[in-house]
C-alpha cells in the first residue's frame, strides 16, 4: 500500500561529482517497499514555488529508512542537496512496478546503470547479491569524478567512462557489447538517461536480446491521477491502471518495462 | 461547530469542498490516502463518448507556482464509465458529478444520454466547455455565449439532474458567458478551468509539452479564479463553483466570500491525494474560529468598504 | 561574443532587454542601483493627458509566485512629462519609449500630439490599450478588435515615430487584436499587459486591494505571456515585445524562442532595481555559450519536433 | 545613497513572545543611514514564490551591522526567523527619511512604540540617549511575555500591558494621556499598528499637540518605482517624490510624517 509520510533526513552527503546520497528515516513507507525498480516521491521546496513533487527511485533500505541517490539537475534537487540531517521531508510511496525477476528464466544478468539510473540498478544489485544470484554490473559515466563504486571485473563490476579515467574507456555500450558477447544467454536489465537506453535498446532489438528497463518521466501525481506521466507502448501491455492502448503510465504500471514493450 | 453544509441547484453537499474533474481520476485511484465519503463531492475525469488516448508525451511541466498541461482528455469513453464506474459510484456516500467534454454538440448530447438511459446514482454533470487542449473545437464553446446557450439548452432538455456548466477564463468576459448558461437553464456555473499558457525550454528549444500550447493551473492561478468567480457572482443568480489554485482552508474561504458556493480542488491533489480532507479540516477550524455558524455568512460576503 | 543588437521597426535597440512601463517609474528614480543606458531601452510610466492621482490604497498585494496592482495610472500628465522629462531624456544613450493611456480616443491623440509638437528624443510610443485599472474605459479598446483599429490608426497618421501597441491577456482571441493593430499600421506590438486578479483577505473580508479587480503580473503570468507571444507572432508580421515574468536570462531566451524580438522586465524591478541589467548579463552570457552569433538564431526558432 | 547589499546573518534571536532580533553585517548600507525612521527592506524566501521584499525599521547601527526587531506576522517573518548566523541576507537600503529632530524646537519630547513599532523608536531612543536629550518613552504591548524593556518609570521609560503583567495597565494611551499632561510642552513621536496611532491622531489633534509618525504601507519596491505604497495626505506637502497633491509615497517621502500632515 502506498502512504505519505514525513521522514528525517538521516544523512545527505556527496558520493561523487554532481551526486549525493540521501538516507531519510520513512518506517512506513519502507515496510511496504516489494523490490528494485520502484520509487518515492519527495516535496520540495518552500510553499508552493515547485507544486510537483520530485520522484527518486530507491537505492536501498536499510533498517527503516530509505536511501535515494540523486543527481543535481535544477532547482528541486539543489534544494534537496541543502537539506541538513535531522531536517524533515515529506514522501510519498512505494510508487510504481519493480523489476520482475521471474522472467529471467536461468538466463545471465546484466545490470547496466547510467548516471543517477544507478540507484534502482545498485538496488538490485545488492538484492541478487544477497540472494547469491550471479550477474554482471555495468556502472557508466563521464569521467572518474562521477563513479563512486570500485572498478572491479573480477567479482562482476564493470565502470566505464568516456575519458577512460577509471575503468573501461568508453560507454557502457562498450562494455555490453563485450559482456553480452561472452555470456551465453543474457539478460539485460537497464535504467539511465534515454540516449543510453535508447543505444541499449537498439542493441537488445538486433539481437534479439530480452530484458527489461526502468524508465524515467515527467510527473505530476505519481499516483495516477493525472495521467501526465505517460510512455508510448509497442502493444496493448493493458496493465492495471493502464485503459489506453496506445500510451502506459509510468507512474503506476511503469517504471518498469519490457524493453520490447515501449518505445524509447 | 459550523455547519458545512451547501447547495448547489438540488443538491445538497456535506461540505463545500469537491475535488475537480482530471485531478482526482475516477475517484479510486487514491482511496487508500483518504476517505472520498468525506468530501463534499466528486467530479469525475472529462469523459468523451469514445475512449481517447489523449496527447503525446510530454504533457506537463512545473511553472512557478504552478503548472502545465496537455492531457488531452484521455479518458476510458462513456461506455466503460457505465460499466466500470458507475457501479462504483453506487457505493460511494458522497455527491459524484460526471463531466463531460466533446469535441462537437451531438457529442456532449450522446454522452449525456447514454448516462441518462442507464440507472444510476451520480448528482448531476459538469460540462466542460473550456478545456484548451483539444483541437478539434473543444475550446468554441467556451468562448461564444451563443453555443454555450445552445449546448446548456440542448442538455437540459435532456436530464433533471444537476447541470454545472465549467467555464474557460480564457475569454474576455466570463461573466456575460456565465449569464447565457444560466438563462439556458444551468443549475450552476464552476470557473475556473486552466489559463492558456505555454513553456519552452531554451537549451534544447523546444516546447517542455508537446501541444506548446497549454493548460496553467495551481496557486499561480488562484487570483485569476478568485477574479472570475467574484466577476460571476455580480452577474448571475445561480451558484457558482470555484476552482483554481487552492491549496489551504482559507483559500476556500476567499473563494466563498467573492461569491462561491462550493470549490474544487484540483492541482493540490497531485502533491498530496488527500489534499482535499486536509484543506476540509483546515477550513473547518477556520470556520470554528471565526465563529460562523453556516457558510451563508460567508458565501459573497466580501466587504465593499475596502 | 553575440550580436544582441535587436530591431523594432525603424529602431536599433543594443539589447532586447527593456524595462517595462509602469515598474520604472520615469526612468530616473534608480540610477545608482544601475546605467541605464545599458539597457536596450526604457519604456516610461503611462502617461494621461491630466495629471491622476491614482487609486487609493492598497493597491498592491503579493500572490504566489507574483503580485497584484490597482495603481490607477497615477501620473504626472503630459505637461508636466514634456516640460520635466522630455528633457533629461535627452541626455540618456539608450531607446527611450513613451507609454500613452487614456480614457478616450480623442485623450490618447492629445497626448500624442502634444508630445509630437515639441523637439525630443522619444523613439516612439507603446499604446497602453490594456490597463485593466480604470473603470471610464482604458480597457474597452485592448478588447475590441475595430477600436484597436481605429486608435492605431489615429495615431498613425499622427506620427512617424515607432508606435507600439501593449495588448492586453485578458480577450478571447490576442492575435486577432495583435492583427487589427498590425492592419492599422502599428510597427509592433507588446503583450502582456497584466491579467485579470483579485485577492482577499479572508480574515477581514476585504479585497486586499482597494479596486477589488486588479492586476496579475510576475513569474506566475510568465506561461501566460510567452503563449500570447507565441500566438502573435505566427499570426503577424510585425515584431513582438514580449512582457511577463521575466527575472532571468533564459527567460528572455524562452520569450525570443517565442518569437518576440525584444522583451521587458516589469515585477523584477521592484525587487531588484538592477534587474534589467543582471538580466542582460545572465542572456548574454546564455547566448555566449550556446555559440549564438546573433538573435535571429532565437527569434521565433522554437523547434516544432517536440 | 541607497545600495544592494547582501549580508551575513550576525544573529538571530527571540527577544519576547513572537518577537525577534536579527542583526545583519551590512558595512555598505549602514555607512549610508542617517537616522533613525529609515528602513531597509530585504528578499524573503526561495526563488520568486515571495517576489516582493519586507521592509524593517532600522532598530540600530553597529559597527558596520543593522539590526532590526520583527514579529511573526505571515510566511516572509517565518522564514526570517529560520535563518541561522552565517547565512546570506540580501538587503536594500537605507530607505526613507528619517525624523526630524529640528522640528522640535525645545518641546518634551514622548517616544511611543507599540509592537514592531518599537524598533525605530528604539533606534531614535538610542540616539536621543547618547545626545543626552531628556525624552520619556512608552512602549505598549499586550501582555509581558511580549515586552522585552525594563520597565523604568524613573529613567523615563514606561511600559504598558493590556492585561499589566507588567509596567502600567492599559495601552499606550492609557500612559501617554498621563505623560502629556505632565509635561509642559509634549512633543509626540511615534509608531506602531494602525489603531494606536489613530488613536494618537486623534488625541494630539484634540489637545493641538504636535509630533511625528513613522507609518507602514504595502510596499512592492521600497524605491519609488511602483506608485503602490501611497498614504493620503492632508495637505500638498509636495516633498521630492511626490508629484501627487492627495498622496504621498511612503517608501520615499515617508515613513515618517507630521502627524497632521496625513490621514490615519
Ligand atoms: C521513476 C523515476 C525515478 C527517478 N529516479 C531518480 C533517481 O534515483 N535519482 C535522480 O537523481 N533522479 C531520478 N529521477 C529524475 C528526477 O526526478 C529528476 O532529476 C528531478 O525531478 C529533477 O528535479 P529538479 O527540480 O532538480 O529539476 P528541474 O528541471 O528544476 O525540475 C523541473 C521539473 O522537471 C521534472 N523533471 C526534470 N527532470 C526529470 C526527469 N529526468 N524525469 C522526470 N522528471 C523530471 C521535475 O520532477 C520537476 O517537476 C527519477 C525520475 C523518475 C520519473
Ligand atoms: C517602512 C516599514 C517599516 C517596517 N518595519 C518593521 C519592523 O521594524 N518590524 C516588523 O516586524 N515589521 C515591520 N514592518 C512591517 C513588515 O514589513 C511586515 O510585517 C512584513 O512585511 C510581513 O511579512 P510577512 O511575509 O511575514 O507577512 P505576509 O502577510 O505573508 O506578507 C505578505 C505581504 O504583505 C506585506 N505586509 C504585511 N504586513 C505589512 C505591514 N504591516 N506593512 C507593510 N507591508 C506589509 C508584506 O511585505 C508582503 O508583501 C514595516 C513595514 C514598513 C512599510
Ligand atoms: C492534469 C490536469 C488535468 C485536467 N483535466 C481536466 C479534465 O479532464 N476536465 C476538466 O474539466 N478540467 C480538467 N482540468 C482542470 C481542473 O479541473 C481545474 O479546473 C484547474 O486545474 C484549475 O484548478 P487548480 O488550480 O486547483 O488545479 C485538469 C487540470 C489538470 C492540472
Ligand atoms: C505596479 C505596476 C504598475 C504598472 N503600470 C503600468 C503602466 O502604467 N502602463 C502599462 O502599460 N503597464 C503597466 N504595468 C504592466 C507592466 O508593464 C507589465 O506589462 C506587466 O507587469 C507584466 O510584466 P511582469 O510580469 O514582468 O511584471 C504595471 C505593472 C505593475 C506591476
Ligand atoms: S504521474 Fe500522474 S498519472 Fe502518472
Ligand atoms: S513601494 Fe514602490 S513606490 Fe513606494
Amino acid at each position: 500500500m502506498r502512504r505519505i509520510e514525513s521522514g528525517k533526513v538521516l544523512s545527505n552527503h556527496k558520493l561523487a561529482k554532481g551526486m549525493y546520497r540521501m538516507d531519510i528515516s520513512l518506517p512506513e513507507i519502507s515496510s511496504e517497499v516489494q523490490g528494485p525498480g520502484q520509487f518515492i516521491s519527495l516535496t520540495v521546496g518552500e510553499g508552493w514555488q515547485m507544486p510537483l513533487r520530485r520522484p527518486m527511485s530507491i537505492a536501498s533500505i536499510e533498517n527503516d529508512s530509505i536511501s535515494i541517490i540523486y543527481k543535481i539537475f535544477g532547482k528541486g534537487t539543489v534544494w534537496l542537496k541543502e537539506r541538513t540531517s535531522g531536517e524533515v521531508i515529506e514522501a510519498i510511496g512505494p510508487l510504481g512496478n519493480k523489476f520482475s525477476l521471474d522472467k529471467i528464466n536461468g538466463k545471465e544478468i546484466i545490470l547496466v546503470g547510467g548516471g543517477v539510473g544507478v540507484a534502482p540498478i545498485l538496488y538490485l544489485h545488492d538484492q541478487l547479491s544477497k540472494d547469491n544470484q550471479d550477474h554482471l554490473l555495468i556502472v557508466g559515466a563521464v569521467t572518474a569524478a562521477e563513479q563512486f563504486l570500485e572498478h572491479s571485473p573480477k567479482t562482476g563490476i564493470h565502470l566505464t567512462t568516456d575519458d577512460g579515467s577509471v575503468g573501461e574507456k568508453g560507454t557502457v555500450m562498450t562494455m555490453l557489447e563485450i559482456l553480452a558477447d561472452k555470456v551465453e544467454n543474457p539478460y539485460i536489465i537497464a535504467c539511465g538517461p534515454e540516449p543510453m537506453l535508447a543505444a541499449i535498446y537498439k542493441f537488445t532489438t538486433e539481437k534479439g536480446i530480452e530484458g527489461q528497463f526502468a524508465v524515467e518521466s515527467y510527473m505530476a501525481c505519481g499516483t495516477g491521477l493525472c495521467q501526465g506521466c505517460v510512455i508510448e507502448t509497442t502493444k496493448n501491455i493493458s496493465k492495471e491502471h493502464t485503459y489506453h492502448q496506445k500510451y502506459s503510465l509510468v507512474c503506476s504500471d511503469g517504471p518498469v518495462y519490457d524493453i520490447n514493450a515501449i518505445r524509447i | 461547530m459550523t455547519d458545512l453544509n451547501t447547495t448547489i441547484g438540488s443538491i445538497e453537499l456535506k461540505n463545500p469542498i469537491l475535488v475537480a474533474s482530471g485531478t482526482f481520476g475516477y475517484g479510486e485511484e487514491c482511496d487508500e490516502f483518504s476517505d472520498v465519503n468525506q468530501l463534499g463531492g466528486i467530479i469525475t475525469k472529462s469523459i468523451t463518448l469514445h475512449p481517447r488516448e489523449g496527447n503525446p508525451p510530454p504533457r506537463i511541466v512545473e511553472t512557478a507556482s504552478g503548472m502545465l498541461n496537455s492531457i488531452g482528455l484521455a479518458n476510458i469513453g462513456v461506455d466503460r464509465y457505465i460499466s466500470d464506474m458507475l457501479p462504483k459510484y453506487d457505493e460511494l456516500d458522497t455527491t459524484v458529478i460526471m463531466n463531460i467534454a466533446g469535441s462537437s454538440l451531438t457529442e456532449y448530447i450522446n454522452v449525456l444520454e447514454a448516462v441518462e438511459a442507464v440507472p444510476n446514482s451520480l448528482a448531476g454533470y459538469e460540462i466542460n466547455i473550456s478545456c484548451p487542449n483539444v483541437g478539434e473545437g473543444g475550446m468554441e464553446f467556451g468562448v461564444d455565449c451563443d453555443l454555450t446557450s445552445q449546448l446548456t439548452s440542448e442538455l437540459r432538455q435532456r436530464t433533471d439532474k444537476l447541470l454545472v456548466i465549467k467555464l474557460s477564463p480564457n475569454v474576455t468576459n466570463i461573466a456575460a458567458i456565465a449569464q447565457s448558461a444560466e438563462a439556458a437553464g444551468a443549475d450552476a456555473v464552476s470557473a475556473i478551468n486552466t489559463v492558456v499558457g505555454m513553456s519552452i525550454n531554451p537549451a534544447t528549444r523546444k516546447s517542455n509539452v508537446y501541444t506548446k500550447l497549454c493548460g496553467l493551473s495551481g496557486p499561480a492561478v488562484k487570483p485569476v479564479g478568485v477574479a472570475a468567480v467574484y466577476k460571476i457572482s455580480q452577474s448571475v443568480s445561480i451558484p457558482v463553483i470555484g476552482i483554481g489554485g487552492i491549496t489551504k482552508g482559507e483559500d476556500v474561504a476567499e473563494y466563498l466570500l467573492a461569491g462561491a458556493s462550493a470549490v474544487q480542488v484540483g492541482t493540490a491533489n497531485f502533491r498530496d491525494p488527500a489534499a482535499g480532507l486536509q484543506i476540509l479540516t483546515e477550513f473547518h477550524d477556520f470556520c470554528d474560529k471565526n465563529n460562523i455558524s453556516d457558510l451563508t455568512e460567508l458565501i459573497g460576503r466580501l466587504q465593499n468598504d475596502t
